[in-house]
């Protein structure tokens, strides 16, 4: 092999602190350098066509440059030796500035450091191959999972694109947590006027197929071509014949069901169509409150059904579909306020969340829009707002934000001053957060414009007295003061969680999720809605809470993320894979049962079992190489040779 | 005798059903005996198990794959058939297990120390087992040693001598030795300093042959033909004589059967230069059962570095 | 006769000594479980109760050994150009092996032939090998009793065989009686004091003695012709390998504590810039033993390898060197192996196979 | 080339790709200055590190290993620390059975984000390295020691 060997002075960034020329000197001693030199700038235009001439000149296989981190730099300097004919692959770099110059004070230590890092360098390099991506063809089509917002953004984009789209939602309507909003701040305009149309292009247009009342069963196969399962539930009702007429819903006399869409405000029928804009708008059948599963008789909507669509026999039934990429727009539930005890964990009917309140506020609402309490139906005047509840609370496990939470309080306040010009809000906080564009401006105006009484302080019981429930909290910008309010009614700014199931969908997905179920994206900042599974993207809640701009911004993203991956006929894998030495491998399966990508399988050949790597699924990792024993499976680029060679620079002879 | 002839009995019953037998014969002298295959009648009647019969027959079984095979095991071998059977290396359905109450076997290191001045081993012309006495015959004498004082190592602590996993137990199943393992082994190892127990592997490795009968005699080694010891790519050891390479080949060894390792000690007994080369996995083996309350062989599920849990109770991370 | 000398087992460690300012001297040590040759540690006195768990043969032809070292030195004149130097090893000092079996001795046997061109005019000596071999004198201690696995006189030994000795020493009451074989011999043990006719009458009788220890030779005399064609008659028939190595580790315990055994294999140890050519030790009763560069292997079931160490052992290398087999009966193999794999008993039952088919 | 005659000891980690190399270049980045002795050998998981590579390191001559990879559940290909976790704390008890003191091999999490972290893992480490002073080295093979004699100026 010949190797050439560049030491960058990046300036002064190295060269300030590392001799870069003695490195230089140094290198050409290394095992098969056959030239070796130091550059001011390697990335530079000049430096990089240095490389390239010198490759020419002394007809280089393999480069070493010593510079910056390669998590910076690498593919440019591989694009460079690709240029001068070299396999990307044959290049290696040596980190010595982020790992050296920056952090070492003494230049001898530095240069010395510097120069055995080269020769790691050019000690693994010795040992690189060739590597060549596999093209394999895609599937053009997106399966998007949730139908909220985000989801739904996601879903319009991709098939405006003109991928098909496959859209399911686990509720009988599209339409997730944004369809039970009243108004939407900060600009206050109705949610599902906005909201509604979108939905509607769901149901029309041409590319996507819509999957409500359905869960993703199972997930296999790898970007570009994931094998679907579906699962529709069992609605007892034949969606093909089903007008959406609603005569079922009216005559239904199992009238104590609990209403979901409404968050439980109040009851609703045991067959219902959930709400009045509802995509599908199909009706669906709860079992566990019809008279004709739970008695055995009744069958009441089937008679008065124009089409015979009810159908008591229906079962699950299980679609499945290949596609090229999957969004993940799963969205987010309220967490579980009744853990708190000081609240009355439940027992108050005049305790109620801010979802709840949303569906009072609503003029499709169970009230028609009319603000009435629940225990007594009256209309409250003294409203109490508590905020952060369930969140930023580390007593219970939820030290975050919710970030939505100051917003929505505000809004409900302006909406409850203009449902009920004589009331009074007040509003506990602990910090009002409102970076948005508009929204600062927004909690201000509720304040000054609509007179609700912020209260910086936590609230420590709530009691009844009569009819009114007594709030007690603290001010803490007076002192710390007790302070006590008489309230008609208290909502409870709740906050978000990830939405029930969201570990087992992301096992299902192969995705990263957080301790709290949100699924991980593939960087903080520079990869928010992709992971670290090729093909799956995030988009909406599912990711983080987050409010409708942010959702809807992320669904766009996640849909271009979706078609620029299936905007090509073939995708390119990356070479740096594991691989089977078939003649090594003795067939006992422990690289299967650690992959945690299933990219390995069982193959027969000629009588005895070998694994092999499906090489579009296989990530990269290495776990196989570090545990099959006799290193039949080798990580390209990452050879047990390769890391022991880097071993060996250091710690032998 | 007793117990010979009914697992000879139990043997001549399944003949007729597997190709065939795994259990032991005689060896080359009346101290050791041998594996044996048994294939007909003719075969089973040379069956010898007892004192001597200390080979660990579930070695043979991965190479008998796809055939149906009999095994008589000692408690220590069903462990090691266990650990074979949950890591699927074997089949169960292949393999039936002829269990009995094991008494513990010979220590042939501890025969010859115990001789010492007397003769050696293959000397030794006849030997009679009375109670808990051997008689043996050398050079014209005869040598009374006391059993226990021969019996190996892992007997002595041996919590399971009646086959946990047998088709067939033939005879009464009886106490076991020992309730836990207290690895007081390891404790007279650790007895000595950092610096001492590095000077005494690099005495007792510069001895070794690098014949990896250790590797070979182990029941549960995967590799067989295709270890990385003698591989070039990868290439995890050079070929010098050195202290350094031999010991780092115990050391993979060790740690490929890190939560694995039954403890059978068929490694050390293989290794000629007598080198205690269990001591690795014994200390592996001890971590894996502190950290993952994992016993191999005995324990179902998955071998514990084979798979992880979110949350590790039992280990410290760095708080740094 | 040469002169037998005396040396009381008190002055074995002194003699020792002195032999040391002149020699690299090996003895039997003890160590854990096992007897092994070492360099002597000074003042210490040698195992001689125990016979060696392994051969001396790593003496004269050690587990790994440097045939060079390389060097690539870089020339700052011309881009990309490399120096090579090559070093070679300095030669062997004059060595002893002190407490050699006769079994030990008689292996070389099988070395030598092979490593000094077979005898055969125009094939390479292998120098290593050879200087080694003429450097090394050997001091072999009589055997006084035959054990279970002892089979010499199946290859012509006995336990107190002269050949290939250049001393054979024989241990009587508290002295050894020493007999110089070779002028080599001769040159070690002249200092000592000329030993009494008693001790030589009791050295003789030791022989005579431990001779009537060794189990007959079955169905003597033995026919090396009729063993090499008995085993090789069996070449073709699977099913007698695949029995006899039924309990085969496939390990190469008995390969390397063989005195015989002498294949090797050759490896570069480099880190790019510099590096040795060992010759180390290889075994036939490994895989890889046979595995060719195009990645076919004509040897992996085991009972081939078993098949091609006895066949070797006592037909293909008897055939190619005058009838002698490559085995001196010293029966480590049988006494180390963790299976007790017998190669008495394969021969024997190769005869035997051979006596029913005609 | 030796390391720094009497200054430095030689220290070998093996860093993930994903979180610790890149909080090491974080640390850099943030100027936090560290101690020379580390050399880095970046992998792709922790999961990746076969336990032996450590011995080897530590058999070679190494007089300290250190191991950093993603925190538990941030692992960027899911699982390969947690993996990594049971054998890397398996091999530390092994550790001391071969009379090596278990100081000399560290392993823990280190984020891409936490430069400042991470040089007080290399500060930590080093020290401690430097408290046990320079490993005992097990003997080469004569011929590859002598080797190792020859090849000395060279180096320098």
């Amino acid at each position: 092999m010949r190797i050439g060997v560049f030491i960058c002075h990046c300036g002064s960034n190295i060269g300030g602190t590392v001799d870069c020329k003695s490195v230089a000197e140094e290198s050409y001693a290394f095992p098969d350098v056959v030239f070796s030199t130091d550059t001011m700038y390697a990335c530079s235009e000049p430096g990089q066509q240095g490389i390239i001439d010198a490759i020419k000149e002394h007809n280089l296989s393999g480069v070493v440059v010593a510079s910056c981190t390669p998590r910076m730099h690498e593919p440019t300097f591989r694009r460079a030796v690709e240029r001068a004919g070299l396999n990307r692959y044959m290049f290696e770099m040596a980190n010595i500035r982020e790992h050296v110059s920056w952090i070492g004070k003494n230049k001898d230590a530095n240069t010395n450091k510097a120069a055995e890092l080269v020769r790691m360098a050019v000690s693994k390099l010795r040992l690189n191959r060739d590597l060549h991506s596999k093209s394999f063809p895609v599937t053009k089509r997106v399966l998007v999972i949730g139908g909220g917002v985000a989801g739904i953004q996601a879903a319009l984009d991709c098939a405006d694109a003109g991928l098909d789209v496959v859209l399911v939602e686990r509720e009988p309507s599209i339409g997730g947590k944004m369809s039970k909003l009243d108004k939407t701040f900060p600009t206050v305009d109705c949610s599902s006027c906005i909201l509604g149309p979108r939905m509607v292009d769901v149901a029309q247009h041409p590319n996507i197929t819509l999957y409500a009342a359905a869960e993703v069963e199972s997930v296999s196969g790898y970007v570009g071509n994931f094998e679907v399962t579906v699962r529709k539930k069992a609605t007892y009702v034949d969606w093909d014949k089903c007008t959406g007429c609603g005569l079922c819903t009216e005559k239904c006399p199992s009238k104590k069901s609990f209403d979901r869409f409404n968050e439980g405000v109040g009851p609703t029928t045991a067959i219902i169509i959930p709400f009045p804009q509802a995509i599908p708008k199909k009706a669906s059948i709860t079992r566990d409150a019809c008279r004709q599963f739970t008695k055995g008789k009744c069958g009441v909507c089937a008679k008065i059904c124009p089409t015979g669509a009810i159908n008591y026999e229906q079962q699950d039934e299980l679609v499945s579909m290949k596609v090229g990429g999957i969004v993940a727009a799963t969205g987010y539930d309220l967490m579980d306020w009744t853990v708190y005890e000081e609240y009355g964990a439940g027992r108050y009917p005049d305790v109620i969340t801010s979802l709840q309140y949303e569906r009072l506020l609503s003029a499709s609402g169970p009230t028609g829009g009319h603000v009435k309490r629940p225990s007594d139906g009256k209309e409250p005047k003294n409203v109490v707002f508590i905020q952060c509840v369930g969140s930023r609370d580390v007593s219970i496990g939820r030290p975050y934000c919710s970030g939505f939470c100051c917003m929505y309080t505000a809004k409900q306040a302006i909406l409850t001053k203009d449902h009920i010009p004589d009331s009074q809000s007040f509003v506990f906080y602990m910090d009002i957060r409102s970076p948005g564009k508009g929204y600062d401006e927004f909690t201000r105006r509720v304040q000054e414009e609509y007179g609700a009484q912020y209260i910086r302080g936590r609230v420590s019981l709530i009691y009844p007295k009569g009819d009114k429930l007594i709030v007690r909290g603290v001010d803490t910008l007076m002192g710390g003061q007790q302070v006590d309010v008489e309230a008609d009614l208290v909502v409870l700014a709740v906050g978000g969680e990830a939405t029930q199931g969201s570990p087992q969908l992301a096992e299902k997905l192969r995705i990263s999720y957080d301790s709290y179920g949100f699924f991980m994206e593939g960087h903080p900042k520079l990869k928010p809605v992709e992971t670290n599974t090729a093909g799956v993207f995030l988009a909406g809640s599912c990711q983080g809470l987050k409010d409708i701009p942010s959702s809807v911004a992320q669904g766009s993203a996640a849909a271009a993320k979706a078609i620029g991956l299936l905007s090509k006929d073939m995708l390119a894998s990356d070479p740096q894979i594991a691989q089977v030495d078939m003649k090594r491998c003795v067939g006992c399966g422990k690289c299967i049962q650690v992959c945690p990508f299933k990219a390995i399988k069982e193959v027969d050949v000629r009588g005895q079992i070998k694994a092999e790597v499906i090489e579009t699924v296989c990530q990269g990792c290495g776990l196989c190489n570090a545990t099959c024993p006799q290193g039949a499976v080798q990580l390209s680029h990452f050879t047990d040779n390769q890391i022991l060679a880097e071993v060996e620079a250091l710690c032998r002879f | 005798m007793g117990m010979q002839k009914e697992l000879q009995a139990a043997i001549k019953a399944i003949l007729p059903e597997v190709d065939c037998v795994i259990g032991w014969g005689s060896g080359p002298d009346p101290l050791h005996g041998a594996p044996l295959f048994m294939r007909s009648e003719d075969d089973a009647n040379r069956f010898a198990s007892g004192f001597f019969a200390v080979n660990n027959p579930a070695l043979f079984l991965p190479e008998y794959k796809g055939k149906k095979v009999a095994v008589v095991v000692k408690g220590c071998d069903a462990r090691s058939v266990g650990q074979l059977l949950s890591e699927g290396l074997i089949k169960r359905e292949e393999v039936s297990l002829i269990g009995f109450p094991c008494q513990g076997v010979v220590d042939h290191d501890k025969v010859a120390a115990a001789l010492g001045e007397k003769g050696e081993m293959g000397e030794v012309t006849a030997v009679l087992e009375e109670g808990d006495a051997l008689v043996l015959t050398l050079r014209g004498e005869t040598v009374r040693l006391n059993k226990a004082d021969v019996t190996a190592e892992k007997c002595m602590r041996c919590q399971y001598p009646n086959a946990h996993i047998a088709d067939t137990f033939v005879g009464e199943k009886r106490e076991p030795v020992a309730t836990a393992d207290d690895f007081a082994d390891l404790a007279v190892f650790e007895a000595m300093s950092l610096e001492e127990r590095q000077a005494f592997w690099e005495k007792e490795m510069s001895r070794c042959i690098r014949c990896y009968a250790c590797r070979n005699a182990c029941p549960l080694c995967v590799c067989r033909d295709h270890c990385v010891a003698t591989s070039r790519d990868p290439s995890w050891l050079t070929q010098a004589d050195s202290v350094k390479d031999k010991l780092f080949f115990q050391v993979i060894h060790a740690t490929h059967l890190a939560g694995r390792c039954t403890g059978c000690g068929e490694c050390q007994r293989a290794c000629p230069v007598g080198i205690p080369v269990l001591l690795l996995k014994r200390s592996l083996a001890r971590s894996v059962e502190k950290l993952f309350a994992y016993r191999a062989g005995i324990d179902e599920g998955t071998p514990p570095l084979l798979t992880f849990t979110l949350e590790e109770p039992t280990i410290k991370e760095r708080s740094w | 006769m040469a002169t037998l000398r005396y040396l009381p087992l008190a002055q074995v460690p002194q003699w020792l000594d002195g032999l040391a300012k002149s020699y690299t001297v090996f003895a039997p040590a003890r160590e854990g479980s096992a007897v092994v040759y070492r360099p002597r540690a000074e003042g210490s006195m040698p195992e001689l109760t125990a016979r060696p768990t392994e051969s001396a043969k790593h003496v004269v032809f050690p587990r790994a050994h440097e045939l060079f070292s390389f060097t690539y030195k870089a020339d700052p004149a011309v881009v990309g150009k490399r120096d090579l130097t090559l070093t070679q090893p300095q030669d062997p000092t004059p060595t002893v092996v002190f407490g050699a079996l006769s079994c030990d001795a008689r292996g070389f046997f099988a070395f030598d032939p092979v490593y000094d061109g077979c005898g055969t005019k125009g094939l390479a000596k292998d120098v290593y090998y050879l200087k080694r071999r003429q450097n090394t004198a050997l001091v072999v201690l009589a055997c006084r009793t035959a054990l279970a696995t002892c089979f010499c006189n199946w290859t012509g030994g006995s336990p107190a065989s002269r050949e290939g000795a250049d001393v054979l020493a024989t241990l009587v009451n508290d002295g050894l009686v020493m007999e110089a074989l070779t002028p080599k011999g001769e040159e070690l043990v002249s200092g000592l004091a000329e030993a009494g006719a008693e001790q030589g009458a009791a050295a003789e009788a030791s022989h005579t003695a431990a001779e009537a220890t060794m189990a007959p030779v079955p169905g003597a005399p033995l026919d090396p012709k009729a063993i090499a064609d008995a085993v090789l008659a069996r070449f073709d028939d699977a099913t007698f390998w695949q029995a006899e190595s039924a309990g085969c580790l496939a390990c190469g315990a008995c390969t390397y504590l063989c005195p015989t055994c002498y294949c090797f294999n050759i490896t570069d140890e480099s880190n790019g810039i510099s590096g040795v050519r060992l010759r180390s030790w290889d075994t036939c009763m490994a895989s890889l033993f046979t595995l060719e560069a195009s990645g076919h292997n004509p040897r992996t079931a085991k009972a081939n390898r078993l098949k091609n160490r006895v066949g070797h052992k006592f037909s293909y290398y008897p055939s190619l060197h005058g009838g002698r087999f490559s085995c001196c009966g010293c029966g480590r193999c049988i006494k180390s192996c963790p299976s007790s794999v017998d190669i008495r008993r394969i021969v024997q039952n190769a005869l035997a196979a051979a006596n029913v088919k005609e | 080339m030796s390391v720094l005659e009497g200054k430095e000891l030689r220290i070998v980690g093996f860093l993930c790709n994903w979180c610790s190399y890149g909080g090491a270049d974080t640390a850099g980045v943030g100027r936090f200055s560290q101690p020379t002795d580390l050399r880095i050998v970046r992998v792709p998981c922790s999961g990746r590190i076969n336990p032996l590579f450590i011995m080897k390191a530590l058999l070679s001559g190494a007089d300290g290993v250190l191991v950093s990879g993603c925190h538990p559940r941030d692992c960027h290909y899911a699982e390969g620390n947690y993996y990594a976790r049971r054998r890397l704390e398996v091999l530390k008890g092994l550790l001391p059975t071969l009379g090596i003191d278990p100081r000399r091999f560290e392993y823990t999490w280190v984020s891409a984000s936490e430069g400042q972290r991470w040089q007080h893992v290399v500060d930590t480490f080093t020290q401690q390295v430097h408290t046990l002073g320079p490993a005992k080295r097990l003997p080469d093979a004569p011929e590859l020691a002598a080797l190792a004699a020859r090849l000395e100026p060279l180096r320098n």
